[in-house]
């Protein structure tokens, strides 16, 4: 059977020796929950890079050729002569297509949020409460009870306020 | 790939401004100023011919006075020369409307006889394009208008009665122009011939100050008459590239 | 810099936010109730008879067929502009002093843009066709005109809703997963769903951090887009005096200004009201005073400007247009947007001003209503004084038209308190990134900065 | 070709009448009749609604007597346009005529036959049947006609002409009444004295002013109100710019601008009633100059010794280089044309002015010149004699009334309650009548005052015919046909007169069942006048042509040379003019003029008419008083201003207008508002400046000198808003009626001319 260790700690930086520790000890997928976004989260458990700026571009690319083809499109293929201008108009256009650009660009980054942070997730996952106000957690499952002793330890050990066990009958 | 290709024969096409100048006919007016003597026949007449309502004085007082085609006056100098100069002024259905671009759901157009035209049934009454023209001769339904009984008997059935909410203004009397064209057309569609209609105003204008025709029609009355040497544009500077046309008034 | 702020733990601050949204005192709902009626009082009901009767019911007329209504929707428009455009400069520039107030600054700029947008339709002759002016297929193959500036807004302001939306909503997810620990029955369920099961983790936080910064990117320069649009509403006609290209940082600097003003309003309500005092404070009202100054200064310039150009054209038009501004018959309200605006602002050059609560609150209104009166005259004096002398015309409100301005500030009140018991109002884990994190020895709290 | 001539003419009432009438039946046949089915929203390019039926008639709203093209479909009338065919109209229309239609469907008419009930203030009418209202009035008729005291019966009219005017006549000749009296305020009875006394016969000549190069116009507003202005406005248009290299030359001399003024070249203000002795002054000059050569020229010099320029300058206001200046144009230009009435007529010395006017005429030769004065033959009409009633005529009316002299008057379209000032005390007179009978359409202030109202048929519905005056240099005559059927319970006049007839058993003299059948009675003798051909083709063809046409002429070939009776020469001179009222206690001359819109008052209740800006001031639904600008600051007056207008016989509280060009002690008021009763539109708006003027007298005619009344102007203070659509009438040096010099500007004839056939289509 495995379970997860949580290790809830008073502040940042024992949080992240304890996760350095224990990611050093071996323990695969640590993750560290957190009141706000702690720095130097890299340092410990390394890069992380972000695939949303691929989506914002393509969103904003796709965003702008749609735009013109909206306007210059639909110009065709309602021919409606207005003012002497040309059908195709762009000054006029160029601004629609900048408008879009942005709306695609815009939904197309949340869209890029959502899949890239595995949001939204309603299912029992591991979670403390206390992570939202004022503790920070490190958590990381173990496969044993032996592997979780030696997770305990090293948590303990980095000062950890309090170590508990969630299995996954408790989720 | 039909799309495609209609949308590049289009990007072909409709890049350069004025390809719709080739019209069936080029409607014109000229109006004589040295002839105009300010009786507003015209105004009724049109007022008769295109279902204008009457508004009522607490209107008037607002302003809201419903008349396409108006009797400008301006006076110059003073006692004992003051003098007195109408002009009649109503929608100059300029090839380059300012208030064509503007309308966000193109209730306004240009028609492939060069009219402004007005499509009462698509305006949404954002009242923009009376802001864009520059001759303020678009007026506003503010309400709906209507007519005691039995007065509505003389409504003429070839035009609408507009309701609340939308935007009106001169058509040149489209709905004579539709009637000569289809007499042209039954009569083996032959082209209007110059004179054949006129818009109301122009046909009652007592001391015929008014002319209207076809300025393709290069026989016409007004084709000749647009190029009197007298003749000019109001706010011709503005570029609308108005299709009426004036002739100054002669000092003398 | 934060000083008031660090003797709080991050306890209090869940406590205190918790509370501003779950106990709800008898004050609120008398308010809520107030706003709610006059909102249906002063607004919907005469809009409605409007619907019936007709535009006529408001005073525009021949040439002045726009009104109040406009000038409404480009100062709603304007107060939109410095809650989320602010948050998103200040956000990508790290300034931390504001994250205390910028979600109630967002949720001001999304309901003022909701009520400009209801303005479209309390603009229009036949609202009911409004979708007509929206690009959608249909069996007639009917399609808007995309050359009309009156269609650039309808694009932007719709990606502008849903950008500030889209915005205000991900900046709070992490508070609401915290409030959802903290509350139970509907509420719970509510934020369970609100806050998409965010747990706080390391990734979560990372990937957040970023699509937020995407948005600001995105969003600068939309909202400049917007406000510019705007402006072109006008500056595109051959209007004297408003076919002027310095039309569009005219609006849009005029926009900012009336928003921080309205930041100043709202920020001081909330802080009397929802007992705020630790989390916007002096330092705010004192950062935003010299922001406003600034904006004054530069709105000054360029009035200056347009009234120049319009001196040195020389023609007769704008000379008439000029004169009537400065001396015809709105010229009242023009001096007095000129005293509002231009010189009232100057009592900010004095720090003591800007950090005193109650004279910057009664600043930033004078404010909002010297730029008000600003719309105003854009539409009114113009409009009345074109290009034919004897087609020339006086525009002046009817009680219709007063009666929905009034009204559509209740629609926003409404709209406000209705946001102030959802959204946490104030940013949770913002306020925290502003606070001494803990120490190893948790006795010992160091002073001052955050690692 | 817009001026036509005798033979053109018969070639147009031909090409008009084809056009009229079958042009339509072949657009009829040639119709695709799948376009019927086309539903209405949006008429596809190619498609039109329906089909016009064109209707010639008559125009009656003035006494122009133009001819009308009535636009009907299924029944209803829809728009009234000229008839190209007819002489006067050409085609054309002036505002008040087009306005007919709201006349025809206007929402306050008299539906039915109605009967007083009730006295003074409970006074109400109680709805009758036709035959109790025609037994009522008949069987009195019948009585005194058996009594032989027919003349206690009066009939009073507009004037009308043709055979309505001939049926009255006959009539009353039946009843033995001498009192049918032809009724209008605007009556030019002063122009017809003067014609009588200077050309000898009481009849208007025709004025070319198509031909004209030169016109001088002594306060006759020509293209407004003054007699015929649709036909003035078209040679005006024609002398203006519609030949080629001529452009003609209008002047105005008038103490306010009328319009006529403001489209004339030149715009002399001459102090009020002075306007003869400044043609006589022209007059002084050009035989001083020695321009005149004719063998009397001893008994002009002596006639015009005193009116030396000089002596006229003083007396009139006019600069002497002015006087001189515009004698001798008017000696140089050829054709050169004078004419003078309206406001000049309405004076004290209206008849010498008038009579001077024609002596300028003379004196350069204009008289029987193609672009001059054309005398015109009989009116080829049936011969009526004149019934004219001037002013001092309805005074004598009302004072036998008051004698208890009238049993009976039958009022028909004329309104002399509101027309006349209240010094003739008509509407008391009126009250001193057992019965009176009004044949009006609406319940104008007349009528409201009658014990019988018997509802005519407007023009529109009923038969008639008409033969204008002046005549346009050849008989000219018209049938007005009924365009559509009667909307209400009313009959025409004629129809109601041949009853009436019939039931004071007349009907072995008037045995004409109603009023076509009289009109072809009538008109079948004009037929006989006609040449072989028309003779050949018969009388029923010869009708339907006419009525196709709409209109119908003759040439005639009667000499129009003039030779002036000597003694007239000697009677020419013009006295001052007198005023009623000091100068000191009332410092301003009133001058009240026809409102374009409404006439005399008649168009008031007509929607378009009084939504019709006023020309000169854009003034809507009101009244204003007209103040130099220059008095106006001197009293501290601005537009809005009410102020108190005193004359010896009234009081009027009034919005000013400040007007640029009326003279600094003259004020304007237009007449035709301030109506008491005449339906909603009319009713209680602005103020009516008859109601002021003193019943000074003109000895000649007996014509009210309606421009002769002193007035007193005090600010009260008030103010209202003027309701008016223009904004401000400069126009700030933006060049917007550009003005060039004259020059090569002027167009050749044909750029600007429009064959006047064309707009039947």
């Amino acid at each position: 059977m495995t379970s997860n260790v949580i290790g809830l700690f008073h502040d940042p930086e024992s949080a992240l020796t304890a996760a350095g520790r224990l990611k050093g000890a071996g323990f695969e997928s640590l993750e560290i929950m957190s009141p706000l976004p702690i720095h130097g989260v890299e340092k410990v458990l390394g890069k992380k890079k972000s695939v949303i700026k691929n989506f914002t571009f393509m969103g904003a690319l796709i965003g702008g050729i749609s735009g013109f083809a909206l306007a210059a499109g639909t110009a065709i293929a309602w021919p409606h002569p207005v003012g002497g201008r040309p059908i195709i108009t762009m000054p006029p256009f160029l601004i629609i297509t900048y408008e879009l650009t942005i709306l695609f660009g815009i939904l197309a980054t949340v869209l890029g949020f959502f899949i890239s942070s595995r949001l939204p997730a309603f299912r029992n996952r591991v979670y403390v409460p206390e992570s939202a106000v004022d503790k920070f957690v490190v958590t990381a499952p173990c496969d044993d009870a032996e592997h979780f002793k030696r997770a305990e330890a090293i948590l303990n050990d980095a000062g950890a306020e309090q170590v508990r066990e969630i299995g996954e009958s408790d989720l | 790939m039909s799309l495609f290709s209609r949308f590049m024969d289009g990007w072909r096409k409709y890049r350069k401004p004025g390809y719709y100048d080739e019209f069936d006919y080029h409607w014109t007016m000229t109006i004589d100023l040295d002839k105009c003597t300010g009786c507003e026949a015209c105004v009724t007449a049109c007022q008769a011919e295109n279902n204008i309502p009457v508004v009522g004085e607490d209107e008037m007082a607002k302003g809201r006075e419903m008349q396409w085609i108006r009797i400008e006056r301006y006076w110059e100098g003073e006692y004992p020369n003051a003098k007195l100069s109408f002009i009649p002024m109503m929608c100059q259905h300029c090839d380059a409307a300012p208030c064509e671009t503007v309308c966000p759901v193109g209730a306004t157009y240009h028609n492939q006889d060069g009219l402004n035209a007005q499509i009462y049934n698509r305006c949404i009454g954002t009242r923009a394009c009376a802001v864009y023209c520059p001759y303020e001769v678009r007026y506003f339904n503010y309400y709906d208008h209507e007519w005691d009984s039995p007065l509505e008997q003389q409504l003429n059935p070839d035009v609408t009665v507009r309701g609340k909410g939308v935007m009106e203004k001169c058509t040149f009397c489209i709905q004579r122009i539709r009637q000569a064209k289809d007499v042209a057309k039954d009569d083996d569609r032959r082209r209007v011939q110059d004179g054949e209609m006129q818009p109301a105003c122009v046909q009652t204008c007592p001391t015929k100050a008014l002319v209207f025709g076809d300025r393709k029609d290069h026989e016409s009355q007004v084709y000749k008459s647009m190029n009197d040497p007298r003749n000019y544009r109001v706010l011709d500077e503005l570029n609308t590239d108005s299709s009426v046309f004036y002739l100054k008034k002669v000092d003398a | 810099m934060t000083t008031e702020t660090f003797k709080l733990g991050y306890n209090d601050i869940h406590d205190d936010v918790v509370r501003s949204i779950v106990k709800t005192g008898p004050k609120y709902y008398i308010t809520l109730a107030t706003a709610g009626s006059v909102t249906l009082l002063c607004f919907f009901f005469p809009w409605f008879y409007q619907l019936y009767y007709g535009i006529g019911a408001a005073g525009m007329n021949h040439p002045g067929v726009w009104g109040t209504y406009l000038a409404s929707f480009i100062f709603w428009i304007g107060l939109s502009h410095s809650g989320t455009l602010l948050s998103c400069v200040l956000h990508l520039t790290n300034s931390s002093w504001r994250k205390a107030m910028y979600r109630s600054a967002e949720a001001m700029t999304l309901f003022s843009l909701v009520v400009a947008a209801t303005y479209v339709m309390v603009h229009v002759g036949r609202p009911w066709f409004i979708h007509w002016a929206v690009p959608y297929p249909n069996q007639m193959e009917l399609w808007p005109n995309f050359r009309s500036p009156l269609l650039f807004d309808v694009m932007a302001i719709a990606t502008y809703i849903t950008g500030s939306t889209i915005f205000i909503y991900m900046g709070s997810i992490p508070d609401f997963a915290a409030v959802r620990d903290r509350t139970s029955g509907w509420r719970n369920t509510m934020y369970t769903l609100l806050s998409l099961g965010w747990r706080g983790t390391d990734k979560e936080w990372h990937r957040l951090h970023w699509a937020y910064t995407f948005l600001a990117v995105l969003i600068i320069p939309l909202a400049v887009s917007v406000h510019s649009i705007v402006s072109w509403d006008f500056a595109m006609s051959i209007v004297p005096s408003l076919h002027q290209t310095i039309f569009a940082p005219y609006f849009v600097v005029g926009a900012i200004y009336s928003g921080t003003a309205g930041i100043v309003t709202v920020m001081f309500v909330l802080r009397k009201t929802m007992g705020f005092e630790q989390y916007i404070t002096k330092l705010h009202f004192d950062n935003l005073g010299k922001l406003l100054l600034v904006l004054s200064l530069i709105w000054t310039y360029i009035n200056g400007v347009e009234l120049f150009t319009a001196w040195y054209s020389g023609t007769s038009e704008e000379y008439e247009a000029l004169g009537y501004k400065l001396f015809g018959y709105y010229a009242w309200l023009y001096w007095e947007m000129i005293l509002f605006c231009a010189v009232a602002p100057m009592l900010m050059f004095s720090t003591r001003f800007r950090t005193s609560f109650v004279p910057m609150l009664i600043l930033s209104i004078a404010i909002n209503i010297g730029m008000y009166t600003e719309r105003f005259l854009i539409v009114a004096t113009s409009l009345s004084r074109q290009y034919l002398p004897d087609a020339w015309g006086v525009y002046v409100p009817s009680l219709v038209e007063i009666s929905i301005m009034v009204g559509s500030f209740a629609l926003f009140t409404t709209l406000f308190l209705i946001f102030v018991k959802i959204f946490p109002s104030v940013s949770m884990y913002e306020v925290k990134e502003t606070m001494a994190t803990p120490k190893m020895e948790p006795a010992a709290p160091a002073a001052g900065s955050p690692a | 070709m817009p001026n036509i001539d005798r033979r053109e003419f018969l070639k147009l009432v031909g090409a008009g009448g084809v056009s009229v009438g079958a042009g339509f039946m072949l657009r009829e046949a040639n119709k695709d009749p799948r376009e019927y089915l086309i539903p209405h929203v949006l008429a596809p390019e190619d498609f039109s609604s329906g089909l016009d039926t064109f209707y010639n008639s008559v125009c009656s709203m003035c006494p122009a007597g133009c001819g009308i093209s009535v636009r009907t479909r299924e029944g209803r009338a829809k728009k009234i346009e000229g008839n190209p065919a007819h002489p006067v109209s050409q085609g054309r229309l002036c505002t008040l005529g087009q306005a007919g239609l709201q006349a025809l469907y206007n929402p306050d008419r008299l539906t039915a036959p109605m009967r007083r009930t009730g006295e003074g203030e409970s006074a109400s009418f109680e709805e009758i049947t036709w035959e109790q209202g025609l037994k009522q009035v008949g069987d009195r008729l019948d009585l005194l006609r058996a009594a032989r005291r027919g003349n206690r019966v009066a009939f009073l009219t507009q004037g009308v002409r043709g055979h309505l005017a001939q049926l009255f006549e006959s009539f009353m000749r039946q009843l033995g009444s001498p009192r049918l009296l032809h009724y209008d305020f605007d009556h030019p009875h002063t122009l017809y004295a003067a014609n009588q006394q200077f050309f000898g016969e009481s009849r208007l000549p025709y004025y070319d002013l198509a031909n004209t190069r030169l016109l001088l116009s002594f306060g006759a507003d020509y293209l407004n109100n003054w007699i015929s202005p649709v036909h003035h406005s078209l040679g005006f248009g024609e002398s203006r710019q519609g030949r080629a290299d001529v452009r003609g030359r209008f002047v105005q001399i008038e103490p306010r601008m009328s319009i006529s003024g403001a489209a004339a070249d030149e715009w002399i203000p001459a102090k009020p009633g002075t306007e003869g002795i400044l043609a006589l002054g022209l007059a002084h000059h050009i035989v001083a100059e020695g321009n005149y050569s004719g063998a009397d020229l001893g008994a002009w010099t002596n006639a015009l010794a005193d009116y030396t320029p000089d002596a006229v300058a003083e007396q009139t206001g006019v600069p002497v280089n002015t006087i001189t200046r515009l004698a001798d144009s008017f000696v140089d230009t050829t054709p050169s044309l004078a004419i003078g009435g309206g406001a000049a007529g309405n004076h004290s010395n209206g008849v010498d002015t008038l009579v001077a006017v024609n002596a300028l005429n003379y004196l350069v030769g204009n008289i029987g010149q193609e672009g001059g004065l054309v005398l015109n033959p009989e009116p080829a009409g049936p011969a009526v004699q004149q019934h004219r009633a001037s002013y001092s005529a309805m005074v004598e009316l009302a004072e036998a009334a008051r004698q208890g002299e009238i049993d009976i008057l039958i009022i028909s379209g004329t309104n002399p309650v509101f027309t006349l000032p209240p010094a003739a005390e008509f509407a008391e007179a009126l009250a001193q009548i057992p019965l009176v009978v009004s044949l009006s359409s609406f319940l104008d202030e007349t009528t409201a005052l009658a014990d019988v109202i018997l509802p005519s048929h407007t023009y529109l519905e009923s038969w008639g015919d008409d033969f204008p005056e002046p005549g346009v240099g050849f008989s000219v005559g018209a049938v007005s046909q009924p365009v559509v059927s009667p909307l209400y319970n009313t009959r025409g006049t004629g129809d109601i007169i041949l009853d009436l007839a019939r039931r004071m058993g007349s009907s072995s003299v008037m045995p004409w069942q109603n009023m076509e059948e009289f009109l072809k009675y009538g008109w079948r003798r004009i037929y006989q006048r006609g040449d072989s051909q028309t003779l050949a083709q018969g009388f029923d063809a010869f009708w339907t042509s006419v009525l196709k046409a709409g209109a119908w002429g003759e040439t005639t070939n009667g000499s129009t040379a003039f030779t002036l009776n000597p003694d007239v020469i000697a009677g020419i001179g013009v006295a001052p003019p007198e005023f009623s009222g000091s100068e000191e206690g009332y410092p301003f001359i009133l001058h009240p003029y026809l409102s374009p819109n409404f006439h005399d008052g008649r168009g008031a209740n007509l929607p378009w008419m009084q939504e019709l800006p006023d020309p000169m001031t854009s003034v809507v639904y009101g009244s204003w008083v007209e103040v130099n600008p220059v008095t106006a600051e001197e009293m501290g007056l601005s537009e809005g201003d009410l102020v108190d207008i005193q004359s010896p016989h009234g009081q009027l509280r009034v919005p000013v207008f400040v007007y640029p060009a009326i003279m600094p002690n003259v004020i304007a008021i237009p007449i035709g508002q301030g109506h008491g009763e005449y339906g909603r539109y009319a009713k209680g708006r602005g103020v009516n400046p008859i109601e002021i003027l003193s019943p000074l007298l003109e000895p000649i005619t007996g014509n009210l000198a309606s421009s002769a009344t002193r007035v007193n102007l005090t600010p009260t203070g008030g103010r209202v808003k003027l309701v008016k659509t223009g904004g401000v009438s400069r126009d700030l040096g933006r060049d917007i009626v550009q003005h060039t010099s004259l020059g090569v500007e002027v167009s050749s004839a044909a750029d600007n001319s429009i064959p006047i056939t064309e707009v039947t289509t």
